[in-house]
């Protein structure tokens, strides 16, 4: 069956190749099953594999690539527990999200593209985390964008969503520069860039830090790019221009999450690169919070979710910093849940609202949409950090290792506890004003209200039953801690230098449990209060606003100022560049030639001025001066 | 040298003809009087080669320079009617340009040749050698060639002359 | 010599064709004279020695010194051994190199009569043309194969003289009027320090004999050589004047344009082989060879400066003849150079360039000529469309024109190849430079041509009519230029034999 | 007895670069055209009479032969130059040489 | 002989065609590219085959006397590398001619005469061992399609094909100076004549004196300088690929520039091992100023047509720099694995742009991206084969251009890690322009203008097609060139000679 394990990305490569090529000519019932059941029969392999691993690693390889100098790069694919757990979060949230789309995306006329694009979405990600070198890796990080792109600006009649999937493309790709030139960095470091070549030799010559740090932080570059971290995360909230099942697969549960897998992947790179390590950490843990201020003012329900996002994936990297891989994995899959769900459930909202995705023009949603009500309130706990949701769990632990983390662990922390209070509010604010109150849309939505169809539902039931219930795999002080038993064959070198091992339950962490959970128990409170109590509705001129609140609005200005100091700029270099430097310079200095020489020409050409008294007037001077020069 | 001798004196005598009346020939208004002059330095140069032993050369050169060459060009001069002052004179500066550059080309050359004054005599002097035989000799066996082929030259000088001196039928 | 006498043979009986009345038959006798005129010429190929002129004893021999640096390897010919080739009086010698470009002039002309068929058809006296041409050639027969001062002083006047007439034979143009004044006079002048160069030597070696002037310079230290030195400035004015080079030039364009074009065709292709080849003669051999040090940077200095006027005129002319004369005066330029390389390759250099620039210059003509008697014009502009209008011209015309440019796959390339060659091996780097430069603005010049033909729109649609004798002169340039292209070794293995520059001096 | 073992031939020398000057000066000089080919005949005999000094100097009676030709061609040359001035005269009624400079540039 | 029949089946087509006349020209010359494609598919084999059994094989090359008083042969070989340069240009060749018959051309048979020629002279430069052999087919490459871009080119053709066509030439005499320079150092065996061989060239390069090297160096990388070109040699470029008709341009692009650098890898580098250590750094830089350069040029670009030459510039500069970047002595074939690479597939993505130009020009009538948008409305096929196209171009990975760039990059870290930090930069900036002209061409609402865009044709689909799935194909399995090439990049590698200045 693992051997096998190479047909998991084939599936929903052949899923998007039968649909990309006869899509047209398919029904689009036949266009869902296709797509939904490849993915599906991927998740099934999955399922076998990961019943069939008992923690082994094994390499399946397809075949040759390309092999130059040093350099033998296959088409193989690494199957341990990281990729597996990962690949079980893509195929079945992917499955699941497939399912919601045919609902969603039900009456498009580009219905088969979508799916196709989607098929091919999940491929690369399988190709990513499955990839058993780094190339094939960085073969699904490139193909992930690409998908992207094409989902961001599937919508491509309009312009602003193809500006957001440009933009989406082009910050990733600054990343990918990142990524590339770390990568070669490890292949002249470590001769190779298959995994476990590579591992073995960083373990086998860890005193060599400095590259190791620069690598490190490389790597660290493509994973902001990809991951949204400070300080490329603005394409992120831009990206939701895209349907939201995209939102929730990519932008949420899956792709952006690569830059995690890539840091945990090369956990032994990390361990021994304290200074990458800790730039992670403090990457992290600055986007957690300052992701988070940003929600707190946001009244588009897709940008509310994509900070926190942001948000949420700095916790992420907060955790993969300071060395808890676990931590930083279990809330890759919590956070999959949970936020897939949210999106899913923003969907659904949105469906119901005919497309409004402002909340100020929502409200009281709850009895239209139960079902939506009901999950969304799930995953917003789960999100908000209370016991024994899911999203408690995993951010626990991260915030557990990092209290302990030397130096600076104790500051961490507390942004940590910010962030998480913050996260509390702004999911409740949204929770609050999207469902309770009254209905501030038009009459017209109001009349279309409606709950989705079982197609949507249904995932987001399963969903939200995985956001409740996700965390059990990792609950400290019981004497298995599941999720850690399962991946410590992916992390076992990286523990060497490293401990990774869960905290045991003591007085310590249950003081820090408790106060994270008052802390955001306070910040619901607060939520509620302001706008479920006092049914406050956010304005809708921003002159009222208060200051602070207004930059907080407008994101700090962050993408006016990319804006202003390097898009604008770039620009007008360019333009002053080709409209001064090539045509007024480069290029005049080789016409200038050409007219230099007919100058001359014209100059010179009345030397022959037609008059033999001259011509032998010349000449004479010519004889007197050889005759001067040559014999005097 | 401490004598002066008759021979350096005749030296002298034609040389400065010669100049005087090349530098007329130069600069006389008119063509006529050039002409004259320069008949004028063609003596002063046969002079010179009499006394160079070269007779028979100097009575070709009398009969040739000025008998039938200057000849040609007094005849031109008279049947293009040119024997008064016909002559532009362009601005001054270009007749001062062309005095110092021809007057500069002198100097140069004389001052070139200086140092050839060194070279003496490498074999004792014939006196004979500008007699007409040994001329003769040399002109039909050594220069057989040269000679032939001077009368393609003067065959195609004389069509040419012909060529273009006739009028034009149309 | 037979081919002189042949040629003066022909001449005269072209002057009495117009006495006898057996003008229609003159046309045919040219051709077949001239085709016999070749074959005596190759009959005196001998392939037993290859070097450049075995009476003035081979090329000079170069050595390279350590600093890498070629001079002459001042060797003393012993004169016992000399003249192995066919010497006549001590005044002509035909070898290996005088047969080549002997044949080369040859052909040339003949080709020029089958251009110029028609083109004196106006004029009374069309075979006073053909004499007058035929004795040009004559003169400039002798030029390739002189051993003597005398034969150098005559062969350049019976080549000028008949061109002076020649220049003028359109008789009521003003124009041509004044080229034939402007040529004479001028050309009298250099005559005049040719004269004065040539009877310096004599002063100093006492002899017009150019082997025993290479014994004497060989012989003599350089301190003795005031009378050499001004002799050489003096005998270059007039042999650079004859070439066309700067600043000696000025004749070349306004005599060019002025003359009847079959004329000019004539004298940028003849005359101008025959005034390299004298100059080569003196300065390849071992006559000038031992003050190489000497001459060497005054042509050099000639050398660039020719590139330079020449190409930076030729590049402001709309007049395409004018534009083809100043082009001359650069392929002079290129003829000196290898000159200036004074290299085992210069004598080949020399060689192929004049045959390649022969024979694209005779097509150019060609092709001017129809379109000034079609068009009535000469000005790049009256080529406009040509590409469209008669494609046979306009494909002439640029192979021609790629030719002239040195553009392979056309003999042109392998002309200034050779040339590159040479200087390169002579160590002048800065004039292969100057050299890269001239061949980029003539390229530029040349190709006005070709975009006038292909790109710009003709102003009218008159076809263009070619006859068929023009046709065919046409096709036959344009196949000796392709496969002179491809083929360079069909001049070059009969040709010279090239000494071994890194070796010694050859001495037969 | 000749000159030449009086004088030194540097005198003859001299005398005929002065002459030879002269000629170049006269053509530089003047405009008229026949003139003009009159002062390149000057040339022509300076020459002519440096080669009959040398030719005393050397002994050697080539020179002198040598001189004939020059004369020969100085003869054919002013017979063609002649008609060729002739053939403008009869066009332009001119044989100023400031008026023949239609070809230029 | 098989490689002499590289070189003359094309010929012999083109003199056919000159004598064909009427509609019918166009097939002929398809057809002899295609008998061309399939000779040229044989020479692989036949050097696949001699590769693995490590024993020459005497039909790939030929060596007899040209011109015998110069030492020169017409010695033609191929070995991996010139094969694959010969590959790509059997492959586009074909797909050039088909992409012109949508197209009307004055006097066809004299266009695709022309066309073939140039492959013959292309093909010769490929696949020449003797430098004046090489020079000779450098020159005639030049010919035909300075004739075709003057003759079937667009406004003020004349000017512009002759700034290019002087330009280059100013270059290849640079070279011509400098090989003749090289000729005359060489040893004068037996015959008492120096050759034009390349081994004997190289030898006689390493012979030199640094001074001499560098001058040798000089000349020969201006010509290939100015081929490529790099800045600040590149100002003929944008304008004739602008004007030029989109075959020629396709030519120019596709196959042309590669002289260039194939120029460098053969001619260059091994050439003069001091020189190289003492300039090799500069032009390093001036090919990463090019990159960057021409990126920024292309930003500012309004006109697609020139967007992608100066695109072309950006590509040609990495891989020029990674050529460049190779230390002798390192065993680093990376760079010049990725060069090679690079260079096929930058020929195949190019020659698709400038057809995806083209088609549009020939439906909108205008290059100008700001009067198009929506295309991918109405022509939906297009659009995805654009995509792919464009993704290659932007080295995408799983397309042709990804393995190259990667490779490139690599082999520059391996000469300097801020090299490498600024060539890489082509990565963001190539998505940058190309996603700009892609969105503004392609998406947005259809315009007025757009909504007539035609279907594409059945001719236009296939060329696109083919080159689309070779993008795929070659992302996806690179190995056979890599596989063709290893050996003799790997000799070329160790052959490079060690000094320290």
């Amino acid at each position: 069956m693992i051997q096998l394990a190479w047909l998991i990305p084939i599936l929903p490569l052949i899923g998007f190749l039968i649909i990309a090529f006869a899509g047209k000519k398919l029904s689009n019932s036949l266009v869902s099953i296709i797509g939904c059941g490849s993915i599906l029969a991927a998740f099934a392999m999955t399922l076998g594999i990961f019943f069939q691993l008992h923690g082994s690693t094994q390499t399946v390889k397809l075949l040759e690539w390309f092999s130059v100098g040093r350099m033998h790069i296959d088409f193989s694919f690494l199957i341990d527990p990281l990729s597996v757990l990962f690949m079980l979060v893509i195929t079945g949230i992917g499955f699941l999200i497939h399912v919601y789309s045919t609902g969603y995306m039900k009456g498009d006329e580009k219905y088969d593209r979508f799916f196709a694009y989607l098929n091919l979405f999940v491929f690369f990600m399988l190709l990513l985390v499955m990839g058993s070198n780094y190339i094939v890796m960085f073969v699904g990080w490139e193909g992930v964008g690409l998908c992207s792109y094409l989902l961001i600006g599937f919508w491509f009649k309009n312009t602003e969503y193809n500006n957001a999937a440009k933009k989406a493309f082009i910050v990733n790709r600054i990343g990918d520069l990142g990524f590339l030139l770390g990568m070669i960095l490890i292949y002249i470091t470590c001769n190779s860039l298959n995994f476990d070549t590579v591992f073995s030799n960083v373990h086998a010559n860890a005193s060599n830090k400095e590259v190791y740090n620069l690598i490190g932080i490389l790597l660290f570059i493509g994973a902001c790019g990809k991951s949204a971290q400070i300080p490329l995360y603005t394409w992120l909230p831009d990206a939701m221009a895209g349907p939201t099942p995209v939102s929730a697969l990519i932008h949420a549960a899956t792709m952006v999450t690569a830059g995690v897998y890539m840091i945990a992947r090369s956990s032994v790179i990390f361990v021994n690169a304290p200074i990458a390590s800790e730039v992670v950490a403090l990457v992290g843990v600055l986007t957690a919070v300052f992701a988070a201020t940003i929600g707190l003012f946001q009244n588009d329900i897709k940008k509310v979710l994509a900070y926190s996002t942001v948000s949420q994936l700095g916790y992420m990297f907060l955790g993969l910093g300071v060395g808890a891989f676990t931590g930083g994995v279990f809330h890759v899959m919590t956070h999959a849940f949970f936020k897939a769900l949210l999106f899913l459930g923003a969907g659904s909202v949105i469906h119901a609202m005919s497309g409004e995705q402002d909340i100020r023009k929502m409200g009281g949603l709850k009895k239209s949409l139960p079902i939506t009500h009901l999950t969304f309130l799930i995953a917003t706990i789960a999100i908000s950090g209370i016991p024994p949701f899911s999203g408690f769990f995993s951010k626990d632990e991260i915030l557990a290792h990092v209290y302990e983390h030397d130096g600076t662990g104790k500051i961490y922390w507390i942004l940590g506890i910010i962030g998480s209070i913050m996260t509390a509010f702004y999911m409740f604010r949204l929770y609050f004003l999207t469902f309770h109150g009254s209905f501030r849309g038009t009459s017209d939505q109001k009349h279309h209200l409606h709950e989705s169809p079982k197609s949507m539902t249904m995932p987001l039931v399963i969903l939200a039953v995985l956001a409740a219930i996700g965390g059990i795999v990792g609950i400290p002080n019981v004497n298995q801690h599941l999720l850690h038993d399962f991946l410590k064959p992916a992390f076992e070198s990286a523990s060497a230098w490293i401990d990774d091992a869960p905290k045991h339950f003591d007085m310590d962490e249950a003081r820090l449990m408790i106060i994270a959970v008052l802390a955001a128990s306070a910040a619901i409170y607060v939520a509620w209060y302001v706008y479920k109590k006092n049914n406050m509705v956010p304005k809708n001129t921003e002159t009222d606003l208060p200051k602070f609140q207004k930059i907080i609005y407008h994101k700090y200005y962050v993408d006016e100022f990319y804006n202003a100091v390097i898009r604008k700029p770039l620009d007008w270099l360019s333009d002053f560049g080709y409209k001064f430097v090539e045509l007024k310079f480069v290029d005049a200095f080789v016409n200038g030639v050409g007219t230099a020489v007919k100058w001359t020409g014209s100059v010179v050409r009345y030397a022959q001025s037609g008059n033999i008294g001259f011509y032998m007037f010349a000449m004479t001077i010519a004889v007197i001066i050889m005759l001067l020069v040559k014999l005097f | 040298m401490e004598h002066i001798t008759v021979t350096q004196i005749m030296f002298g005598v034609l040389s400065f003809v010669a100049i005087l009346s090349a530098v007329l020939v130069i600069f006389s208004k008119n063509p006529v009087f050039s002409v004259l002059y320069l008949i004028v330095t063609f003596f002063a140069i046969a002079g010179h080669y009499i006394l160079l032993n070269a007779q028979f050369l100097a009575v070709v050169h009398v009969i040739v320079y000025a008998g039938a060459i200057m000849v040609l060009f007094l005849f031109v001069i008279m049947m293009l009617n040119l024997n008064k002052e016909t002559e532009t004179h362009k601005a001054a500066w270009i007749q001062i340009a062309a005095v110092i550059a021809g007057g500069i080309m002198m100097v140069t050359l004389v001052g070139a040749l200086k140092g050839a004054d060194h070279m003496t005599l490498v074999q004792p002097n014939d006196v004979n050698i500008g007699l007409v035989n040994r001329l003769g000799t040399v002109l039909f066996t050594d220069f057989l060639i040269p000679f032939e082929l001077s009368s393609v030259l003067f065959l195609a000088a004389m069509v040419g002359a012909v060529m273009l001196g006739k009028k034009s039928i149309h | 010599m037979k081919v002189i006498l042949l040629l003066s043979g022909l001449g005269i009986l072209a002057l009495l064709a117009e006495l006898f009345r057996f003008k229609k038959l003159l046309y045919p006798i040219m051709i077949i004279g001239l085709l016999g005129a070749i074959a005596v010429a190759a009959s005196y190929w001998t392939y037993d020695d290859g070097s450049l002129s075995p009476y003035l004893n081979g090329m000079v021999g170069m050595v390279k010194t350590a600093d890498g640096h070629f001079v002459s390897n001042h060797i003393i010919p012993n004169a016992a051994e000399l003249g192995s080739g066919h010497t006549f009086f001590q005044m002509l010698e035909f070898g290996p190199s005088s047969v080549m470009i002997s044949i080369i002039m040859l052909s040339t002309t003949l080709l020029w009569f089958f251009m110029a068929k028609g083109f004196f058809s106006d004029e009374n006296n069309s075979t006073d043309h053909y004499a007058m041409v035929l004795f040009a050639l004559t003169g400039a027969i002798i030029l390739t194969c002189y051993t003597n001062m005398t034969m150098l002083f005559l062969g350049i006047e019976i080549l000028s003289i008949p061109l002076y007439v020649l220049a003028g034979s359109r008789k009521s143009s003003a124009s041509s009027n004044e080229a034939a004044f402007k040529y004479f006079l001028m050309g009298s002048f250099a005559s005049g320090f040719l004269l004065f160069g040539i009877t310096l030597i004599y002063g100093a070696t006492a002899s017009f004999d150019l082997k025993t002037i290479a014994l004497f310079i060989n012989s003599h230290a350089d301190g003795s050589h005031t009378f050499i030195y001004t002799g050489i400035i003096m005998m270059l004015v007039g042999l650079l004047f004859k070439i066309g080079a700067a600043p000696f030039h000025f004749w070349a364009p306004d005599v060019y344009e002025g003359s009847p074009t079959v004329v000019t065709a004539f004298m940028s292709t003849v005359v101008k082989t025959a005034a390299i080849v004298a100059i080569m003669r003196l300065f390849l051999t071992m006559v000038f060879a031992g003050v190489d040090t000497f001459w060497v940077p005054i042509i050099g200095v000639c050398t660039g400066l020719t590139f330079f006027v020449g190409n930076i005129t030729a590049a402001v002319q709309t007049n395409v003849k004018r534009m083809l004369a100043y082009s001359s005066i650069s392929h002079a330029g290129f003829l000196l150079l290898a000159v200036v390389a004074f290299s085992g390759f210069s004598a080949k250099a020399i060689i192929f360039y004049t045959a390649a620039y022969s024979v694209g210059s005779i097509a150019a003509f060609t092709v001017l000529i129809n379109i000034m008697q079609q068009t009535g014009g000469d000005l790049i502009e009256n080529f406009n469309g040509l590409g469209k209008k008669n494609p046979l011209l306009a494909v002439v015309m640029t192979i021609a024109l790629f030719s002239l440019a040195g553009i392979p796959p056309t003999a042109g390339f392998f002309a200034k190849y050779y040339v590159f060659n040479a200087a390169l091996s002579g160590g002048h780097y800065w004039l292969v430079v100057f050299g890269i430069l001239a061949s980029l603005i003539g390229v530029y010049y040349y190709f006005r041509i070709i975009i006038a033909m292909y790109f710009k729109k003709a102003n009218n649609d008159n076809p263009i009519i070619v006859s068929g004798l023009h046709k065919a002169l046409l096709f036959v340039t344009a196949v000796i230029i392709i496969v002179l292209g491809l083929m360079p070794d069909l001049i070059l293995e009969i040709g010279v034999n090239v000494p071994n520059p890194d070796g010694v001096v050859q001495i037969n | 007895m000749s000159a030449i073992q009086i004088i030194p031939i540097g005198w003859y020398v001299t005398l005929s670069a002065v002459l030879f000057g002269l000629g170049v000066l006269g053509v530089l000089f003047r405009r008229n055209a026949i003139i003009m080919l009159m002062c390149v005949e000057l040339m022509l005999n300076a020459v002519n009479l440096l080669l009959v000094a040398f030719s005393a100097q050397h002994s050697d009676p080539n020179a002198q032969v040598f001189v004939f030709f020059i004369m020969a061609v100085a003869a054919a040359e002013v017979a063609v130059g002649l008609a060729i001035l002739m053939m403008i005269y009869r066009n332009s009624k001119t044989t100023d040489i400031d008026f023949l400079n239609k070809l230029k540039h | 002989m098989i490689t002499a029949s590289l070189i003359g089946l094309p010929l012999v087509f083109a003199l056919l065609l000159l004598f064909t006349k009427g509609e019918g020209v166009k097939r002929i010359a398809l057809a002899a590219s295609i008998i061309e494609f399939a000779v040229c598919v044989v020479a692989f084999y036949l050097l696949h085959k001699s590769q693995t059994l490590n024993h020459p094989d005497e039909r790939l090359w030929m060596n007899v006397v040209w011109i015998n008083s110069l030492g020169v042969n017409f010695n033609i070989a191929l070995d991996g590398i010139s094969m694959v340069m010969v590959l790509l240009t059997c492959f586009l060749v074909p797909l050039i001619i088909l992409s012109s018959f949508g197209k009307k051309y004055e006097n066809p048979s004299l266009f695709y005469a022309l066309i073939l020629f140039m492959q013959m002279a292309l093909i010769g430069v490929f696949v020449a061992q003797d430098g004046f052999l090489f020079y000779v087919f450098w020159e005639l490459a030049l010919i035909p399609i300075y004739f075709i871009c003057l003759m079937w080119g667009g406004e003020n053709r004349g000017q512009i094909t002759f700034k290019f066509f002087v330009y280059t030439l100013a270059g290849s005499l640079f070279m011509l100076a400098a090989l003749i320079y090289l000729y005359l150092n060489t040893s004068i065996g037996e015959t008492g004549i120096h050759t034009f061989n390349l081994q004997a060239l190289i030898e006689a390069g390493h012979n030199m004196g640094a001074t001499e090297q560098s001058f040798v160096f000089w000349g020969l990388l201006l010509a290939f300088a100015i081929k490529m070109p790099i800045f600040p040699f590149h100002t003929w470029q944008p304008d004739t690929y602008h004007t030029a008709p989109t075959q020629g341009t396709m030519m120019l692009s596709g196959i042309m520039l590669k002289m260039g650098t194939f120029g460098l890898l053969r001619w260059l580098l091994p050439m003069t091992p001091l020189a190289l250590e003492e300039w090799g750094p500069t032009v390093v830089v001036l090919s990463i100023i090019s990159i960057i350069y021409a990126s920024f040029m292309a930003i500012a670009q309004k006109d697609f047509k020139r967007l992608i030459a100066y695109s072309s510039i950006a590509h040609v500069g990495l891989i020029a720099a990674g050529i460049m970047a190779i230390r002798p002595g390192e065993n680093s074939v990376e760079g010049i694995t990725g060069s090679l690479v690079q260079m096929f597939s930058h020929g195949i993505n190019v020659v698709g742009l400038f057809f995806i130009a083209d088609i549009i020009f020939s439906r909108m009538g205008t290059f100008e991206m700001a009067k198009l948008g929506g295309i991918r409305n109405v022509a939906p096929k297009f659009t995805s084969l654009f995509l792919i196209i464009m993704m290659g171009a932007v080295a995408l990975p799983l397309t042709n251009g990804f393995v190259g760039e990667f490779l490139l990059i690599n082999g520059i870290y391996q000469y300097g890690a801020i090299a490498a930090g600024f060539a890489g930069l082509t990565i963001i900036l190539g998505a940058v322009y190309m996603l700009r002209g892609f969105q503004s061409i392609m998406l947005g609402e259809v315009k007025s203008d757009t909504s007539s865009f035609t279907a594409l044709t059945s001719s236009e689909t296939i060329v696109l097609v083919v080159i689309a799935s070779a993008v795929i194909f070659f992302g996806v399995y690179p190995k056979p060139i890599l596989d063709i090439i290893h050996t003799d990049v790997q000799q070329l590698v160790n052959s490079l000679k060690v000094v320290h200045l």
